[in-house]
């Protein structure tokens, strides 16, 4: 990876290990909330219950508030359930895969990055059952005992999700904490009121730092890595399999499950810098998160926006070469129907935007990383949406033909899980160590090891 | 379960914390222990662990809920309800990987937990080296050698380690 | 933040000067263990709830209007299944009798018993006795008596020994899992023709073959028996 | 049984004599039930099993033979009756929807005077000394207004009326009628004549502007007749040429294999050059060269097939027109029968409508008496003041099934009983009798029109069966009488009823006048294929039936010609002003390839303002742009946009079929066919990985054949009745949401630069190689061992993953609770679950529905056959859109049967499957759509 681009340490020379400790701890710790984390957990708090009554106004009069139409059977539900799960991707990607790699400039944003993933994966897990028409049957996907004596369909891509996701939420979860254990300790000792010795203390599991502990820690976080890797493919594999194992025009492709790992990565690699940005601002993190790993970053934001294009191109490609009607008709329909100007917005968001990365100084500009970092995960939302859209309004028979329209709760519902998903993540900030910071003393360490 | 008696001796850095280790270790003192605030490489040699069998575990019960989900599949599929859907072939193994590999993942996973917690004995929030004063640093920044061995007093381990110069060297009691 | 207390000669700390007591370590160990079992222990109960009559209904009786009694009339006075369910073999409903059907006897017999007030009453008036459904298919599953009669199925088998009954009870629990039990194979269960009505009946030792035997006689389609459109629309 | 007592939803989906309470589909931990046995159990009926009745209905005062399921003593669906002429097995949209109007909530339930609910008995106390004083006066001011009427037992009531009050005039008001055709065979002929065409005669038929495919009485014995004569088939050469000059597209026209576009005006012309053609002594009149190509070609062809070459006349021309068609046919030997007119003409038939009005507003009635369904007060002409003049009337009474526009108008309001309800008998367009027997005691306190027309005589106690029973008891014994009524409620037609066929005189040639000049754009009024005159505005099944061509639902739109739209730069959905001679509407407007330039087509029916919460207030009144003297075509009417937008609401929206996608629906000439005869080396499965199931006992399959479906919805209405169908009102439909699992696609191609348009019924195709199954996480999608698709309502999730599959869409989705506790407007009121057929699950809020081959029928043949140890025979199973189907364009049938229907249509040269390459092997296949065009007006550009 593009990591390998720095030579020079990125943590400040002459740090003492109590130091970046203190850096990372103490706005936690000791520093109080500021008023803009306030503000922002009072309007994020509002938006979760804002979710709370679209699913509430859902179970109550079904899924017909939304825009979904007898064609075009899917919307909002699953363009958001793919487009979180993509954002769920990059955190265990930077962890295990910058891990397995050596890039040990990973210790400054896997732990967020997991975090992020983490929430991401759990808001994407929560669409696929809120867009069934019967939610409250959503258990018929397990295979349990029952007095039916039916079991779930096994060649449904549907049941695959169901086990990746919940796999990989499992999954996620663990990676993340067991990361975690160790800061917990450290933030038991540090802590000041017993209250949170103690919480820290029950959530850390008494780790005492000891030798024995480290040598068995060390072996499993990186096999869980390795195990990180292959599985976090998968799982967008699968969900590329959502649309590659039918035979709808634009969806049938082969290319689409490593096309949707690629985007996962793309949007979550830039929701990873938006939070970056801001984390940095918040909580003072100016000596662990230095431009150059920004830089770092956007280098893998621009492989993965040269990565779409050429998805794009090969979709377009196969489309057209394959001559079959309903694809030509379908990729007509990318370029001149009703969706088109949506369309080209979003290859000017994933393709055309993203390009400004060849230049070192936006690479390291942290306005222009923001921007277009949030432009890219709009960009990838209207993806997915389009995958949707211009597949079922346009299918084999004009007859059947039909647009979608979004309604109010199609919107809010969108919205919200946002809002949702900002809360928690504000909520980790004020209770956990947002940087590794065992990691982040381990980097220091090796750092003087090589200087010395 | 608290040792009767646990010695504690606290360096400063990483690389004296090795040396005191190898020494203590070529003493023969039983029952060594260091304590860092992150892994630091070669201790665990330095103080002469057994390797962890930790990734045999996993691999096994990998192995394990990966055939487990395989078979479920087929039973389910072809031996106790048989339906024709979309003229598939019962046996569809292709697709039937695909749930077969998420459960490999997670049974592995969840092995390594199981067999982390037990190999390690945690969670333990109960151990006499909290009762160390100063210990607390042992997650920050000091880094603490301990011994457990019954036949050693703090006198000598204090010689042993002569010259690393241990920023400090207590000895906890059990009743 | 940590002081460092240096002095002269090693100090000594007590094992209890720390931040948990010793039973905390037992305690986060059945705590974290079970964070995992207790529900997973919930999950199977609920599982197996599913199974217990609580659920099924099965060995539920229900007062009736008239307490009917299966026994007496079936298993004393040997009626025919057929005298009030008269529809049994012709359509899905196995059909309730009529009040004029109970009163072709009650008006010789019994005929200002109490019991039967509300049949008097019923045919007086001209109301129907509303009598209390006690072996109840939920609305999506399409049951058909008729046909279960014609190949071989017999009253008791699903009803249970009726005969014996002072109160109808629901002898089967009627989960789909119970109707494909039968349905996949029937040979366990099907009777010759003129042992269908029979009020209690128990398999011959030799039912298995006896059963292949009455498939072929009925030509009973077993592969066909559990697709799902046989009982659902 | 009490069937009459108000049903619970569930109770009529479950269809036992049960009433339960529950849960949804998903019916966890079984809520407790009650079942009712009867007290007194009524022979014949046995519990879960249904009945079926003949009896009759009516349209237009003719009648249709049907045959009525019922269930537990509720009606719930209606079929064909095989032995009646106009109905040969075969139904309509307007009989099948008659169940749903049975159920209607909004059905009048009371007697009322001045709005306030009265008895029967203080209505007699305030009629009877009336009648006393209007027999003093010999019935002098005493009026009857019915609708049209052939009922023998009601015209022998009138005329028993008349015998006790020679002053008694009776007049009868039909807003659709056949005034015109009347009047033209007297100009022909001389006197009344009613003239049968006999198209199952025709090899050649040119249609001016006439519509015998479209909706009407005749629609359904048209069509099998059409169908007989246009069967495409290998090897079989004989098939009808249809030629068709009309304003606008009917539903003719769109079958025709050669259509002109004409102005009403150019008809006349038409008309004329024909005649000229065929030898008239008449002015040729000037045509613009395409046209006189077409008639000079048609001419042509007319004249080659003497004898088996029809012309048919459209109600909309004038006598003269008519007299002249008349001409026409005698010089072809048409096959035509002339029989004296079933419904009564001359001095004791009706007088108008019109006569009355006048009277009544020169306070010469007294005492008027509405009866059966008729309606001035909406659908009169709007030249005809009736609200004012009614105002004249001392004492009107009103007797319909609504409480309607001119009940708010008359002092008293009886409710009538609906069809199903009551005694009474009907005659067909050819004269045949039948009976009308109820199926169901009243639902309400209703009277029978022959009750009514019994008080007349003074006769109290006169019930419409007594009446019924009198009217055909005369010249019989009571003995055989009993027989002979046994047998005829049974077959459903009166033996050897049907009128007499004579030789007509010789038609006279009319003088033709001229056509009437005119500016502006000319309107054309039409019948409506839902709602007709306006009579069913209020059931729901037909306002959410997509009419054919425009597949607009709950509404009416301005059709006019694409070119006229882009020159008046309107856009469909434009709101536009109709105005002529001072009245005008407003009406959105819908650019309709058939219709010809300086045309604006409009259906009458709509705009109701009191009838029910389902129809009022939807779509706009075309009656009032309508005179006496200018009935279906005005001239002169002015149209302004107005700038507002109110699109239709559109089942389907894109319906040009063009490049490649014309292998949806392949139209091909009848060479291709008839060359291509024998060759039956087709429909080989395409290569596939998987291995082939095998399916032992039966192979469901349905072929259906594009060339005989001429768009007239029965199948989609059957299919609505039959597998309870929920509707979904306007706002739904708009989303794209409707439900019919039945759709009738509609497509136009250009052939010879004339849109053609093609219907293609699409139901679940039932594929081999189901695209929906393998994607249902829970298995509810599934096939069973006969190549059923099957969809399992209780176990489905709705993930709706099966649908976005389905390259056919197919499958419906409950994105509310249509049937199941979100209905729209009042259809959840629980006397309209009533219609619910017990054998069929009503679907709950988040399940996927579709077809199922009427999986119900299916199973209850293969249970009978199991019972009796046989095989279900060929045409045992026959589903709800094959039995509804008037041309038998519907076939199914066991593929196992090497003689089944599908099978053998398989064979077909030009057998097809849609979307057969991409490979689901589906079990509803087609045949290609056929045309037998001309070689003299092959290539016609321009």
């Amino acid at each position: 990876m593009s990591g390998s681009a720095l030579r020079e340490p990125p943590l400040p020379p002459g740090a003492s290990y109590g130091e970046l400790i203190g850096v990372v701890a103490d706005p936690v710790l000791e520093r109080g909330t500021g008023r803009p984390w306030r503000i922002a957990f009072a309007v994020t708090l509002l938006m979760t219950l804002g979710l709370g009554i679209c699913i509430a106004w859902l179970f109550i009069q079904g899924v017909g508030i939304w825009g979904i139409n007898t064609p075009v059977v899917w919307g909002f539900a699953i363009a958001n359930f793919v487009w979180w799960l993509g954002i769920g991707h990059a955190g265990t990607l930077i962890s295990a895969l910058l891990l397995i790699t050596r890039q040990h400039w990973r210790a400054s944003i896997n732990r967020f990055a997991e975090a992020m993933t983490l929430f991401a994966a759990v808001i994407a897990g929560l669409f696929p059952i809120l867009h069934l028409g019967r939610p409250y049957r959503f258990y018929w996907l397990v295979p349990y005992p029952n007095t039916m004596e039916v079991w779930p369909q096994w060649r449904s891509a549907l049941v695959w999700d169901f086990a990746a996701i919940s796999t990989y939420i499992i999954f996620s979860l663990l990676f993340w904490y067991w990361g975690l254990i160790p800061d917990l300790a450290t933030m038991r000792d540090r802590a000041r009121s017993r209250a949170a010795r103690y919480a820290y203390g029950v959530l850390s599991m008494g780790w005492r730092g000891s030798a024995r502990h480290w040598h068995r820690h060390d072996a499993l976080y990186r096999a869980m890595a390795a195990l990180a890797v292959p599985l976090v493919v998968s799982v967008h594999s699968v969900v590329g399999m959502d649309f590659a194992a039918s035979l709808m025009p634009g969806w049938q492709e082969t290319i689409f499950p490593p096309y949707f790992v690629i985007g996962a990565m793309f949007s979550g690699f830039a929701m990873v810098v938006t939070l970056a940005i801001l984390l940095r601002r918040g909580l003072g993190l100016e000596k662990v998160i230095t431009p150059r790993h920004f830089d770092a970053m956007a280098k893998i934001v621009l492989a993965g926006s040269v990565a779409m294009a050429i998805s794009y191109t090969t979709e377009w490609f196969t489309g057209w070469y394959g001559g079959e009607r309903a694809e030509l008709t379908h990729l007509g329909h990318l370029f001149t129907g009703a969706y088109a100007p949506i369309y080209y917005g979003m290859l000017a968001c994933n393709v055309l935007i993203p390009q400004v990365f060849w230049l070192r100084a936006a690479r390291r500009n942290l306005v222009t990383l923001f921007l277009v970092t949030i432009l890219i995960n709009i960009g990838m939302w209207l993806e997915r949406i389009l995958i949707i859209w211009n597949t079922l309004s346009h299918g084999h028979l004009p007859s059947m033909w039909h647009l979608f329209y979004p309604t109010f709760w199609d919107w809010a519902t969108l919205l919200c899980s946002i809002g949702l998903f900002t809360f928690l993540f504000l909520v980790f900030v004020r209770i956990f160590p947002a940087v590794a910071m065992h990691d982040l003393n381990k980097r220091l360490y090796q750092e003087k090891e090589e200087r010395a | 379960m608290s040792l009767p008696c646990l010695l504690l001796a606290e360096f400063r850095d990483p690389e004296t914390l090795l040396d005191a280790a190898r020494r203590v270790r070529e003493a023969g003192f039983k029952g060594l222990d260091a304590h860092t605030p992150f892994p630091v490489e070669g201790l665990a040699e330095a103080l002469g662990f057994r390797p962890t069998r930790i990734r045999p575990a996993m691999l096994v019960g990998g192995l394990l809920s990966g055939a487990f989900a395989y078979w479920l599949q087929w039973y389910s599929a072809v031996l106790d309800y048989p339906i024709n859907s979309g003229g598939r072939p019962l046996h569809s193994w292709p697709v039937f990987l695909v749930p077969t590999f998420e459960a490999t993942v997670l049974g592995a996973t969840l092995t390594g937990i199981v067999a982390f917690l037990i190999s390690t004995g945690l969670p333990r929030l109960h151990h006499p080296a909290f009762a160390a004063r100063g210990f607390e640093r042992a997650s920050q920044d000091r880094f603490f050698l301990s011994v457990a061995d019954p036949h050693v007093d703090a006198a000598r381990l204090a010689a042993l380690l002569d010259g690393l110069g241990p920023l400090s060297l207590r000895e906890v009691r059990g009743e | 933040m940590a002081h460092d207390a240096g002095g002269s000669g090693p100090p000594r700390d007590t094992a209890d000067s720390q931040l948990f007591p010793r039973w905390a370590t037992l305690a986060a160990r059945l705590g974290l263990v079970s964070l995992v079992g207790v529900p997973a222990i919930l999950l199977g109960l609920l599982m197996a709830l599913q199974y217990t009559p609580y659920v099924t209904g099965q060995t539920l009786v229900r007062n009736q209007p008239v307490p009917f009694s299966h026994e007496h009339h079936v298993g004393g006075l040997g009626l025919d299944c057929r005298y009030c369910h008269g529809s049994v073999e012709k359509t899905r409903f196995a059909g309730l009798p009529p009040t004029h059907t109970c009163m072709t006897c009650h008006s010789q017999l019994w005929t200002n018993a109490a019991v039967l007030e509300p049949v008097r009453r019923s045919l007086a008036e001209g109301k129907p006795i509303r009598w209390r459904r006690v072996n109840a298919l939920p609305d999506y599953v399409y049951f058909d008596h008729s046909i279960h009669i014609a190949k071989g199925v017999g009253c008791t088998t699903c009803h249970g020994p009726v005969d014996r009954m002072p109160l109808m009870r629901q002898a089967a629990p009627l989960t789909m899992g119970w109707c494909l039990d039968c349905h996949r194979q029937p040979e366990a269960h099907l009777r010759p023709e003129n042992e269908i009505f029979a009020g209690h009946w128990t398999p011959p030792p030799d039912q298995r073959e006896r059963g292949r035997e009455l498939i072929r006689h009925y030509l009973i389609r077993t592969e066909h028996l559990t697709d799902c459109s046989i009982c659902h629309r | 049984m009490s069937a009459g007592s108000v049903l619970s939803r569930r109770q009529a989906a479950l269809g036992l004599l049960a009433a339960a309470i529950s849960g949804g589909l998903s019916g966890c931990g079984e809520p407790e039930e009650e079942i009712l046995p009867y007290v007194e159990q009524p022979e014949r009926l046995v519990p879960g099993a249904g009945l079926r009745f003949a009896t009759t209905l009516a349209l237009e005062g003719y009648g249709r033979g049907v045959i009525c399921a019922s269930a537990e003593g509720r009606p719930i669906k209606i079929e064909g009756n095989p032995g009646h002429p106009a109905s040969l097995g075969a139904t309509d949209v307007f009989a099948e929807a008659e169940i749903l109007g049975l159920y209607d909530p909004d059905r009048s339930r009371t007697i009322r005077q001045a709005g306030r609910p009265v008895t029967w008995q203080e209505f007699l106390a305030a009629l009877l000394p009336r009648l006393e004083a209007l027999e003093a006066r010999g019935g002098e001011g005493l009026r009857l207004l019915t609708g049209p009427i052939t009922s023998p037992t009601l015209l022998r009531l009138i005329a028993a009326a008349r015998g006790r009050f020679p002053g008694l005039v009776w007049h009868a008001h039909a807003p659709i009628g056949e005034a015109n055709a009347r009047r033209g065979a007297e100009l022909a002929f001389g006197r009344p004549v009613s003239m049968l065409s006999r198209l199952d005669r025709a090899a050649v038929v040119l249609a001016l502007d006439a519509d015998p495919l479209g909706p009407g009485p005749d629609q359904i014995r048209n069509g099998h007749a059409f169908a007989e004569r246009r069967l495409a088939r290998a090897g079989r050469t004989e098939f009808m040429r249809l030629y068709a000059v009309e304003p606008a597209t009917t539903l003719t026209g769109a079958n025709a294999d050669h259509r002109l576009r004409v102005p009403p005006a150019m008809l006349r012309d038409v008309a004329l050059a024909l005649a000229a053609a065929l030898g008239a002594p008449v002015p040729r009149p000037e045509l613009a060269a395409k046209q006189a190509r077409f008639v000079e070609a048609a001419a042509e062809d007319l004249r080659a097939h003497h004898g088996a070459a029809l012309v048919l006349a459209g109600e909309s021309l004038a006598p003269e027109l008519h007299a002249l068609v008349h001409w026409i046919n005698e010089r072809l030997a048409a096959p035509v029968e002339a029989i004296a007119p079933v419904f009564p003409a001359g001095a004791e038939g009706p007088m108008p409508l019109a006569a009355l009005v006048e009277d009544m507003r020169a306070g010469r009635v007294d005492t008027l008496f509405i009866l059966g369904g008729a309606n001035p007060a909406y659908d009169a002409p709007a030249d005809i003041d009736f609200l004012n003049a009614c105002k004249q009337v001392r004492f009107a009474v009103h007797h319909g099934l609504h409480r309607d526009e001119t009940a708010a108008l008359c002092d008293w309001h009886l409710p009538a009983p609906h069809a199903l309800e009551e005694w009474g008998d009907l005659r067909a367009t050819d004269g045949t009798a039948s009976l009308v027997q109820p199926l169901i005691r009243p639902l309400y306190a209703t009277r029978a029109t022959a009750e009514l027309l019994g008080l007349l005589q003074g006769r109290l106690d006169l019930s419409a069966h007594a009446a019924v029973r009198e009217t055909w008891a005369e010249g019989r014994t009571p003995e055989e009488f009993e027989v002979w009524w046994r047998r005829t409620l049974h077959e459903g037609i009166v033996e050897g009823s049907a009128a007499p066929r004579f030789d007509p005189p010789e038609p006279r040639l009319p003088q033709v006048p001229p056509a009437p000049a005119a500016d502006g754009l000319v309107l054309v009024l039409r019948p409506d294929a839902s709602v007709w005159d306006g009579r069913f505005a209020n059931n729901a099944w037909l306002q959410e039936c997509p009419r054919p061509l425009t597949r607009q639902v709950w509404g009416n739109a301005a059709l006019i010609a694409p070119e006229e739209a882009e020159a008046r730069g309107l856009n469909q959905g434009d709101v536009v002003r109709l105005e002529v001679g001072g009245r005008s509407l407003e009406v959105a407007v819908m650019p309709e390839p058939g219709i010809a330039p300086g045309v604006v087509a409009l259906s009458l029916g709509y705009g109701r303002r009191r009838v029910g919460a389902i129809g009022e207030g939807v779509g706009v009144n075309a009656y009032v742009l309508r005179t006496t003297d200018t009935p279906w075509t005005v001239p002169g009417v002015a149209l302004t946009p107005l700038g507002r937008r109110a699109p239709p609401v559109l089942a389907q929206e894109e319906q040009r079929l063009e490049g490649e996608a014309r292998e949806l629906l392949p139209v091909i000439p009848l060479e291709e066919v008839l060359r291509a005869a024998g060759d039956a080396s087709r429909s080989e499965p395409p290569p596939t990985f998987y291995p082939e199931f095998a399916y032992e006992t039966y192979a469901w399959a349905m072929v259906i054949d594009t060339t005989l479906c001429i768009g007239c919805n029965a199948c989609v209405i059957a299919c609505q009745s039959e597998n309870n169908i929920p509707v979904v009102g306007p706002e739904e439909v708009e989303w794209g949401r409707d439900m019919h699992w039945l759709r009738i696609d509609t497509y136009r191609q250009e052939i010879d630069g004339e849109p053609h348009p093609g219907f293609q019924p699409v139901p679940c195709m039932h594929c081999e190689k189901a695209p929906c199954e393998p994607v249902c996480p829970v298995a509810a999608s599934v096939h069973d061992q006969e190549g059923l698709n099957v969809q399992v309502y209780n176990r489905c999730i709705g993930t709706r993953f099966c649908q976005s599959n389905c390259p056919y869409k197919v499958r419906r989705f409950n994105f509310f609770g249509y049937a199941d506790g979100q209905e729209y407007k009042n259809l959840g009121e629980p006397v309209v679950a009533a219609h619910f057929n017990p054998e069929v699950t009503v679907r709950a809020r988040g399940v996927m529905e579709k077809c199922t081959y009427c999986v119900q029928r299916i199973s209850a043949a293969r249970r009978e056959a199991k019972k009796e140890n046989r095989p279900i025979a060929e045409g045992e199973v026959v589903t709800a859109c094959q039995s509804a189907c008037p041309t038998s364009a519907i076939l199914f049938g066991d593929l196992n049967k090497a003689d089944s229907l599908p099978s053998r249509l398989r064979q077909e040269p030009h057998h097809y499957k849609l979307l057969g390459h991409l490979g689901t092997q589906p079990r509803t296949t087609y045949l290609k759509r056929v045309r037998n065009p001309n070689p003299a007006l092959e290539g016609d550009a321009a």
